[in-house]
């Protein structure tokens, strides 16, 4: 078994593929469109089936904590819940609220999920697996991760509906206060790697000691600081103002129901999945490690990561919006380029491994 | 250039897939529209006023603080990937930029515009 | 900065609302994110079960009261009792007073194990509430094994208790005892030192001791305010002075402080118990009544200490079989009513607004009836 | 005070204006004019050796003869207790507000006002507190209150 | 569009085409039986009931039911508390603006025929089927979490029988 899983490789099945196309005598854009096209519908189908997990597990991880069982009734401890939840969506109707503006309201899921979609270009998810290595792939991934805001306040404003309007406010002041000490963080470890590239970050930490998170001292502090960020980026508790059900009802997305309302929750999942990929590809080497295949191991970590954050969601009160913001710049801001600016000065130096 | 057209082909594909969800679900849903059903929700009450309206300038400052940020962040890619060949005259110089930008930041602090609403 | 005008404009929280823990509405008028003003608006709850008590006799008054505050409803089994007794100036058997302490020690400490999980849950922490409600089901289940029903329990009867216990009850209740006074230091442990919880509940809602007095707001609102105001000690009803317990009392008067007055209470509950069933006697548990219970006539106000401040019953009977008038109060009529004189101009912010509410302890049926 | 100090110091300092009525069973229970209302009340709160600073509770009672509004009393620090009650006539029922005196009192005498039709002077604010918005069918806690879709319980 | 519910009149012609109707609708049904989403509306002691049937010992996710506090993302009202005249526009109004399906469930004495509250009672609404339509009734004041679990699973086997024909449209 571990020998099939190890031959697993896309990008040998891609090259195949390719090489077929190029002998058919297509011309070489229709070949690359073709491509990635069906790369794009079988990462969709990827990312599905992950949320579909991600949401599964998430109700057992709370049911756990909560000392209860969460899903059990559809299968065996409820494995088929979240598809049962799919369906329901897909056959939920679709209210037209009439005071909403029609054209904002309906592309504000789409760019939603269109935004955290368009992250997973270029996410290594093991030794050669990757869609396109883009020269620029973090500050790529930051670009389009930041879509998700103003899908977000479209999403508030289009429904125009007061707490839906507080929702998207809050997610916009949330996500660009963020922004600033996310990308302070991973400005740390770009001076390490010296390059934007996920694929050459993910090989300049090549072992154990090698990973960022181990480069003492400012590899720690850069990653707690990531992961708080990211939390907030991803719109998770203790952070998740956005949608804070006991003050805004249900925020941002208020008045979508059925597979509009579907968009937002994948798309919630899936960039919870991205802002972990990226902590590990970053902090934790990627898909490096001994023994198991390269994916798995990017798995495994990502979904140690998801796991942490599952357990901040219910574990922790929420911050109110302002703490949230001064927490933000007076705080995370501060302490992250204050890091970085220890990251560089050690660098210089040469004092570290 | 070739792997940036991937992302034009992502965002087609990613548009097209949930635009083809969106069908789907048009032609399973139930549709049953009627007035009394489409009015905003607000906690079972009729909604007072619009909802579209002004919003507190504080929000903005926020804004602004972020695209100062967000310029400098943008200088500090470059410098971070070529710090290794860069030297003691970058590191200074980059000290310095992030200085006077946490100048700015503490006078906003004392102003206190870092306060919310 | 200058000052900018922004537009003010209302929304409405509640009916249905996570957060106003039953059908209260709140009407907030909103600067940005500030709530400047905020109006409730009651009666989505209105039984009139007033009217319908004055249509009983008083043994059937007693189902109704049930609902009149239902997290508590062994306090209006007793309260109603209570006024009844006086009237007719009736005696109450030893153990029917001994076991009546024991259920609305136990009844305080469910309510407050509901209040520590809604709170939680409206800052924002999800799993405390789960864990406030289970151990409240221990105490659910001693009262079912009492008298058969898990949240209205026409228990507490005139002239006594409807029945005795079952010989489980007291190992059981002690267990039960034990378990929550373990698992309460536990709930401490999850929020008291929390960074989170801190910065969103002190300081926020601070109440003025002289005003909430003013303005009729009583029980562990005013306590922890700095009121050292507790009906079982001040105006000792039912056998409360054989007890050695202490008035829990905090002094900011801020939502962490309700928080934590609300936390030794439980305590000193826990306490009460354990001497009560400790000096348990044996005897009756209910005075002789008369099939066609008639008190003579006259009027009397009578009050207990509840979970939420004094709930009270003005009786007046005018010698026949129903009551001719049964106005009762609970603490959350003037606890909502003090509501806005505390977040009006204040500039609280609307999850700030919901964590007051919370701390209040605020239920509508004892504000609507 | 104890209730026989209470009465004594009630009857020494209030003469002709605090009447004892029989019907209190525990508490002295008394009766003001409604003209007097709120300087006794006043008084009773002001008064150094009663400081009634709290009001528990009050109300409309309907006695099938004539309105009443009863008001039960506390004070916090003297830990003692008090009722009185103001008699009305069924023919345009009126009270002052004594809500300047205990601010408390505001919400009861909105229900007062809505359920028995008992008018509140001076008071700031007399919206419908309980009933709906759309309320057209008099003052329900009165005793000759009837409606169409009232169901009276089946005498047992 | 209401395509679906002409799916049976289409595929009744050709060979198999039963077959795919109703494995399409057993599809259809199960997604909608197995994942009933509830609106959080409680007004009094029922509700108290609704927040113990989700706590730790009964678990309401056990059946895949979590809530919603927005009607539109909802598939369920359990109407947990009197339901007065008062409130009685405001619950026509939430189940207006739930999104269909949707389905109720009147829980408690007081939600079928006013309860402890049809006597004497002013203020009270005498059930809630005046206001609107219910599914299942669970008696009970306030009824135990065991009845409400077993009135959801009730309202899961009548969904699991609906026909593609008399899909909710008007």
């Amino acid at each position: 078994m571990p020998l099939v899983l190890m031959s697993l490789e896309l990008i040998e099945i891609f090259r195949w593929a390719y090489g077929l196309l190029a002998e058919l005598g297509l011309p070489p854009v229709w070949v690359m469109l073709i491509s990635y096209g069906v790369i794009g519908v079988l990462m969709f189908g990827v990312l599905a089936l992950l949320a579909l997990f991600l949401v599964w597990w998430e109700r057992k991880v709370a049911g756990h904590v909560q000392q209860r069982f969460g899903p059990m009734r559809n299968g065996w401890h409820g494995w088929y819940q979240t598809i049962a939840d799919a369906i329901k969506l897909l056959q939920k109707e679709d209210v037209d609220i009439i005071a909403r503006d029609k054209f904002v309201f309906f592309w504000a899921p789409v760019l939603c999920f269109v935004a955290a979609f368009l992250a997973y270009i270029c996410i290594p998810f093991g030794k050669d697996l990757i869609v396109a290595d883009l020269n620029i792939g973090i500050l790529y991934i930051m670009a389009v991760t930041t879509f998700t805001v103003i899908a977000l306040l479209m999403a508030g404003w289009g429904s125009n509906n007061k707490y839906a309007l507080f929702g998207g406010m809050r997610s916009a002041a949330q996500a660009i206060s963020y922004e600033v000490p996310m990308v302070a963080s991973i400005l740390t470890v770009i001076i390490y790697a010296g390059s934007l590239s996920m694929v050459d970050i993910v090989q300049s930490q090549n072992s154990f000691f090698g990973w960022f998170i181990c480069r003492m001292p400012f590899g720690p502090i850069a990653f707690v600081t990531y992961i708080i960020a990211a939390t907030a980026e991803a719109n998770r508790a203790p952070f998740d103002i956005p949608e804070a059900e006991q003050e805004l009802v249900a925020g941002f997305n208020i008045e979508y129901s059925g597979m509009k309302f579907a968009m937002f929750f994948l798309a919630e999942f899936i960039n919870l999945f991205t802002v972990s990929a990226i902590a590990v590809t970053l902090f934790l080497g990627g898909w490096e490690g001994p023994w198991l295949p390269s994916w798995l191991w990017f798995l495994l970590k990502t979904l140690g990561i998801v796991f942490l954050l599952m357990m901040f969601r219910w574990t922790y009160p929420r911050l109110r919006v302002d703490q949230l913001m001064e927490f933000a710049w007076k705080f995370l801001v501060p302490v992250t380029f204050a890091n970085l600016i220890l990251a560089a000065t050690m660098k210089y130096l040469g004092w570290y491994w | 250039m070739s792997e940036y057209l991937s992302v034009l082909i992502f965002i087609a594909v990613g548009t097209g897939i949930v635009l083809f969800t969106f069908l789907i679900a048009r032609l399973i849903r139930p549709r049953n529209p009627y007035p009394e059903k489409g009015v905003a929700y607000e906690c079972a009450e009729e909604p007072i006023g619009d909802s579209w309206i002004k919003f507190n300038p504080h929000f903005y400052i926020f804004a602004l603080i972020f695209v100062i940020f967000d310029v400098e962040v943008v200088f500090l890619f470059p410098w971070a990937v070529a710090f290794g060949q860069l030297g003691l005259f970058a590191l200074v110089e980059m000290v310095i930029f992030i200085l006077i930008l946490f100048f700015g930041l503490y006078y906003a602090w004392k102003r206190g515009v870092l306060k919310w609403v | 900065m200058g000052k900018l005008r922004t537009e003010e404009f209302q929304v409405n929280m509640g009916p249905q609302h996570p957060s106003t823990h039953g059908v209260c509405r709140l009407l907030l008028t909103m600067d940005g994110e500030k709530v400047v003003d905020v109006v409730p608006h009651v009666g989505y709850l209105h039984r009139s079960i007033e009217k319908i008590c004055e249509n009983r006799t008083y043994a059937m008054c007693i189902p109704v009261l049930d609902r009149f505050e239902y997290v508590t409803a062994m306090s209006c089994n007793y309260v109603f009792a209570l006024a009844a007794e006086k009237l007719a100036e009736m005696e109450v058997p030893e153990r029917a007073e001994y076991l009546r302490v024991i259920m609305l020690e136990l009844n305080r400490i469910a309510s407050h194990l509901i209040f520590y999980g809604t709170t939680a849950m409206d800052v924002g922490a999800l799993t405390p509430f789960l864990y406030g409600l289970r151990e409240r089901e221990l105490i659910v289940d001693l009262f079912e094994m009492t008298c058969g029903q898990r949240l209205t329990y026409n228990y507490i009867r005139v002239g006594g208790v409807s029945r005795d216990i079952p010989k489980e009850f007291v190992p059981k209740c002690r267990e039960a005892v034990k378990i929550i006074g373990e698992k309460l230091s536990d709930y401490e442990g999850i929020l008291n030192e929390n960074p989170i919880w801190i910065a969103r509940m002190k300081g926020i809602g601070l109440t003025d001791p002289q005003k909430a007095i003013a303005w009729g707001v009583s029980g562990p609102v005013l306590r922890a305010a700095g009121v050292k105001h507790d009906l079982r000690k001040d105006d000792p009803y039912s056998i409360y002075n054989k007890f050695d317990f202490d008035v829990a009392i905090r002094w900011n008067g801020d939502c962490y402080d309700r928080y934590l007055v609300r936390l030794d209470e439980i305590r000193q509950s826990l306490k009460i118990i354990t001497q009560a069933l400790d000096g348990l006697p044996e005897g009756d548990v209910r005075a002789k009544v008369k099939a066609k219970f008639k008190p003579p006539a006259g009027e009397v106000y009578v009050r207990i200490e509840n979970s939420r401040g004094e709930m009270g019953v003005h009786l007046v009977s005018d010698g026949s079989t129903k009551p001719l008038r049964v106005k009762t109060r609970g603490g959350s009529f003037n606890q909502l009513q003090y509501l806005p004189e505390i977040v009006r101009g204040k500039g609280y912010l609307i999850a700030d607004l919901v964590a007051i509410f919370a701390t209040f302890d605020i239920i509508l049926p004892e504000v609507d009836r | 005070m104890t209730r026989d100090e209470l009465k004594a110091y009630i009857e020494s300092n209030f003469v002709g204006r605090m009447t004892l009525l029989e019907s209190g069973k525990v508490e002295p229970m008394y009766e003001i004019k409604a003209d007097d209302l709120i300087e006794v009340a006043t008084k009773l709160r002001d008064d150094l050796e009663l400081k009634f600073d709290f009001l528990c509770n009050m109300g409309g009672v309907d006695t099938r003869e004539r309105l009443e509004v009863i008001y039960n009393i506390a004070s916090t620090s003297k830990l003692h207790r008090l009722d009185f009650k103001v008699i009305l006539g069924y023919d345009s029922p009126a009270v002052e507000s004594i809500c300047p005196v205990w601010p408390g009192a505001n919400w009861y005498e909105r229900e007062m006002y809505e359920l028995y039709g008992i008018d509140i002077l001076n008071h700031n604010d007399l919206r419908p507190l309980l009933l709906p918005e759309d309320w057209d069918q008099g003052h329900p806690m009165r005793k000759d209150w009837d409606a169409p879709d009232f169901v009276r319980m089946p005498e047992l | 569009m209401g395509l679906i519910k002409k799916v049976p009149v289409y595929t009744e012609n050709i060979p198999g085409g039963a077959l795919v109707a109703t494995s399409l609708e057993q599809v259809l049904n199960f997604g909608r039986a197995k994942s009933l989403w509830y609106l959080l509306f409680g007004t009094a002691c029922c509700a108290i009931e609704l927040m113990c049937t989700g706590a730790s010992r009964y678990d309401f996710d056990r059946l895949g039911m979590i809530y919603r506090a927005t009607p539109r993302q909802a598939d369920l009202i359990l109407t947990a508390g009197t339901i007065t005249k008062k409130m009685a526009p405001r619950l026509r109004k939430l189940y207006d603006q739930m999104a269909e399906p949707r389905y109720v469930i009147a829980m408690g004495g007081c939600t079928i025929n006013g309860g402890p509250f049809y006597y004497d009672s002013y203020s009270v609404e005498k059930g809630i089927d005046h206001i609107i339509p219910v599914d299942i009734y669970i008696p009970g004041c306030p009824p135990r979490p065991e009845s409400l679990m077993e009135g959801c699973i009730h309202l899961q086997e009548v969904i699991r029988k609906q026909k593609l024909s008399d899909w909710q449209e008007k």
